[in-house]
């Protein structure tokens, strides 16, 4: 047991990716023993997952080398630097592991029913595992280069992943945009690993805060990281692409694919935080973020009102909402240099930010997968051909109006414990910032009750007289994640105390990040 | 399909590019080359053969689902070779210094010895094996994809 | 509109590469070369391994060619799903 | 090995990321803005292999090396990784523009796509 926690951090990525590679193999024998693998698979992980959570809120941060001699040796005799790769898990990890646990797994029991008669069956489930080791990759390492690389293998997945039912023209298109933008963005990261690498020879991200001197160069690595991360979540200025790609995938693809823009959002923390948190401006970079965070949030909130289509509705509201997180997150970045407003409110700020993460992550998949619910039953995602189908669709209109008060931060919902943690401790930065976030609210639940109304209330329609009740799988699927919001709706503090705080400290601590690779010598 | 000439000509040459590839690939810990680029010298060989014949030629003898079977187990190989360093940590280079490929060589210049390496050269035959099979199914899928419209024939 | 805007962030962007290119150490004299000394120094004797780069492959860095392999795995699974001959009952295109 | 002035090859790298910049932004054939990618993705390569390279040195492998200093070996094997990474991507590429042009018959991003990516 204590070997299975100390391997446990790469166990998290390594078990997934043997499970895809076998995948085909064993598909091609019986597509039930296919779906065992897979979700036997994800369940083993869930339990590592949770077994190192533990660990971590015990012991603190954990670090991993690869293929050294012992996991702890970071710095092999002789030299200073790390020269291996190395896997650093802290608490900001975790908390991302526990929600991509949970969501991959409800997306996969989900997907069971909802491409049953789709062909190509078996890739589906390879690419689909790809992505959960792909996005475990980058939550959990510690290199800059190795960063890079999962997230390419995250990107090329969920852009396979994206244009799956190939029969329609869209898909194609909105895989192609995605492959681009992500190719474009992990170009950039690559450049500016360059950049860093040639001033100091080094890719590990601790090692590199350690001796971090903010020349005009990290000043421009800092500039091309953030636009490709912020490009990849979809930030205002470039977020065209956003919703075209999220439309036309596949409802359970949709959903993990807004987990995988929060691991992009969460190593853009990580670069902010962790790596030019001592020394950057991280007051201008701050209030930058925040700016654009409220931008986000109004605009994507803007764009949504007027669409039709249900899944392209639902993409805007979640650029808008990622923009909360920015918001929350950017606020605690200002206030970073000046302990005495970090504790006052700026830490608040950062809790709000990534509690909102957590929630998102649990009602935006949600919503998806009522939308990919409604588009399984009815054959369209054009909102006004759609109506009544409350009638037939009992437990997916349920799920759906829990899903509608929790994004719109109804209390006494998951949404609203978060919204007023964001609310409270921005209005001490800028007024401004919580009086816009109250109207973005306001405009959320204005549309979500619209295209509620639309889709469920009224009449029943003629044409839609022999549609049930979608299959089982799919509701346990949707079940999961309401039971995720339902939990933190009852436990607001215990979820806070135990993840939440212990991920916004893991980010502010800049110092234990590095000593854990470093040493405490210095 | 190209003329005779260069049929022929492809016929015997592939067998010298199969051979230089093996080649890259087994002395990948000595030479400049390994898994990847061994892999795509022999795939370039098949290129070669499916510009000099026509793909549906090519795609009698060489099937696309044992070449998915063939990635998938080069991969398996790859992956458990990380694994079976997990008595210290995982991609831990446990064949060095044991009888397989243990040896190790004076430090310094020298004339090369194949039985070094640990497991680099294990794990670049099970890469060669992965590329050559992975690349050979996209050549193909992209030569002979024909859009789905003539499934009916 | 959109050429103006396309033209401003090239033009930024080509600016920060240009300057990042300029500013750098010169080309040639990698001035801090600890990690890479290091490994020159003692890949033949931990990994027992003649070719560097190799060792750094498929050893130091052996993690990365994992993913590496990995991505082309995905891609070559995207590529075979893309081009997937769908077996349609009704003909239409 | 004599001392260049200016950081040519990493200029020359930083350039060639522009131009693909320029075509990636501008160009509207589908295919070229896979060219585009790909050569940024050479470009950027580039740049990884100079920032490696040691005045005088020799390739990182024993095997019947000349003295000398030899150059960072790191770099290198980044830049093999980066290879076959871009393969990869350009690959799934190349497949979705043949889907795309087998239901829109076309490869203009204007006609097929309402907004650019």
């Amino acid at each position: 047991m204590a070997a299975l926690v100390t391997h446990s951090p790469i166990l998290i990525i390594a078990i997934p990716l043997l499970a895809a590679f076998l995948t085909p193999l064993i598909g091609r024998l019986s597509g039930k023993a296919r779906n065992v693998l897979v979700l036997g698979n994800l369940a083993f992980v869930a339990f590592l997952v949770f077994a190192l959570t533990r660990d971590i809120s015990v012991n603190g941060i954990r670090v991993y080398t690869l293929g050294a001699t012992s996991p702890d040796l970071t710095i092999p005799e002789g030299v200073m630097v790390p020269v291996r790769i190395i896997l650093e898990v802290d608490g900001m990890s975790m908390f991302m592991a526990i929600i991509w646990t949970i969501v991959s797994l409800a997306a996969t029991i989900y997907s069971l029913a909802h491409i049953a008669k789709e062909t190509g069956q078996n890739r589906f489930y390879t690419l689909l595992l790809l992505m959960v080791a792909g996005a475990y990759g980058m939550m959990f390492t510690g290199d800059l280069f190795n960063l890079f690389v999962f997230l390419e293998i995250a990107s090329i997945s969920g852009a396979a992943l994206i244009a799956f039912r190939t029969r329609f023209a869209d898909t194609q298109e909105g895989g192609f945009k995605y492959i681009v933008i992500s190719a474009i963005a992990s170009l950039m990261v690559l450049f500016a690993t360059g950049l860093l690498y040639g001033q100091y020879n080094l890719l590990n991200i601790a090692a590199l805060a350690k001796v971090m001197e903010y020349t005009t160069l990290d000043k421009i690595a800092l500039v091309l990281l953030l636009i490709a991360f912020t490009m990849k979540t979809g930030m205002i200025p470039l977020h065209m692409w956003f919703p075209d790609s999220y439309t036309v995938a596949p409802a359970s693809i949709t959903g993990m694919l807004v987990i995988t823009s929060h691991a992009c959002m969460y190593a853009a923390f990580r670069v902010c935080f962790s790596l030019y948190g001592g020394i950057s401006d991280t007051y201008v970079v701050g209030w930058i973020i925040t700016v654009f965070g409220l931008l986000t949030a109004f605009i994507g909130v803007t764009m949504a009102v007027y669409q039709t289509d249900v899944m392209r509705f639902m993409s805007y509201h979640a650029i808008s909402q990622l923009g909360y997180m920015w918001m929350g997150v950017g606020v605690g970045l200002a206030v970073l240099g000046n302990p005495e407003l970090l504790y006052t409110y700026g830490r608040d700020a950062m809790a709000g930010g990534i509690f909102h993460i957590l929630n998102h992550a649990m009602y935006k998949p949600l919503l998806f997968f009522t939308g990919g619910a409604l588009f399984h039953v009815t054959g369209t995602r054009d909102l006004t051909k759609m109506g009544g189908l409350a009638h037939k669709m009992k437990w997916t209109a349920i799920l759906y109006i829990i899903g509608t008060l929790s994004i719109s931060g109804i209390p006494p919902l998951n949404g609203f414990s978060s919204k007023i943690l964001i609310y409270e401790s921005v209005y001490h930065f800028h007024p401004i910032l919580t009086i816009m976030g109250i109207i973005v609210s306001i405009l959320t639940l204005a549309s979500f009750i619209k295209a509620f109304h639309s889709a469920f209330m009224g009449a029943e329609l003629p044409m839609y007289k022999q549609i049930r009740e979608v299959p089982v799988p799919m509701l346990i699927g949707m079940g999961i994640l309401a039971f995720g919001i339902v939990f933190i709706t009852l436990f607001p503090g215990q979820v806070s105390r135990w993840i939440i705080y212990p991920a916004a400290d893991a980010l502010i601590d800049q110092l234990s990040y590095i000593h854990a690779v470093m040493g405490v010598v210095p | 399909m190209l003329s005779k000439i260069v049929r022929t000509v492809a016929n015997q040459l592939i067998l010298f590019v199969l051979v230089f590839g093996l080649y890259v690939i087994a002395h990948g810990h000595l030479t400049p080359g390994g898994g990847f680029q061994g892999g795509a010298v022999i795939v370039s060989g098949i290129v070669m053969l499916l510009v000099a014949f026509s793909s549906h030629e090519l795609s009698k003898s060489v099937r696309e689902r044992i070449l998915s079977v063939m990635e998938s187990i080069g991969a398996v190989i790859f992956v458990l070779l990380g694994f079976a360093g997990l008595g210290a940590t995982f991609f831990y280079n446990f064949l060095a210094g044991s009888p397989i490929f243990g040896n190790i060589p004076p430090t310094g210049p020298n004339p090369g010895d194949f039985w070094t390496g640990g497991t680099i050269p294990p794990m670049n035959f099970a890469v060669g094996l992965k590329v050559v099979a992975g690349l050979c199914a996209v050549v193909l899928a992209l030569a002979l994809f024909t859009g789905g419209e003539e499934v009916e024939e | 509109m959109r050429k103006v805007a396309g033209l401003v962030s090239l033009l930024v962007l080509v600016a920060f590469l240009v300057a990042g290119a300029l500013l750098l150490r010169p080309f040639g004299y990698p001035v801090p070369s600890d990690m890479d000394d290091y490994i020159i120094e003692n890949a033949q004797e931990q990994t027992g391994n003649n070719n560097v780069v190799a060792s750094v492959v498929f050893d130091y860095r052996g993690y990365d060619t994992l993913g590496e392999a990995t991505i082309l795995f995905t891609a070559v699974t995207g590529v075979l799903l893309l081009l997937r001959t769908e077996k349609r009952k009704e003909k239409s295109s | 090995m004599e001392y260049v002035p200016v950081n040519f090859p990493f200029l020359a790298a930083a350039l060639l990321v522009g131009i693909s910049f320029y075509i990636i932004i501008f160009k509207r054939n589908l295919i070229k803005l896979v060219m585009g990618i790909g050569m940024m993705a050479s470009g950027v390569n580039l740049f990884l292999v100079a920032l490696g390279y040691r005045a005088g040195g020799n390739a990182p492998i024993y095997t019947e090396v000349p003295e000398g200093p030899m150059v960072l070996s790191v770099p290198q094997a980044l830049t093999l990784t980066s290879i076959v990474i871009n393969v990869a991507v350009l690959a799934l590429m190349l497949a979705l523009v043949i889907q795309i042009y087998r239901h829109t018959g076309s490869l203009d991003s204007e006609k097929s796509r309402t907004m650019k990516g």
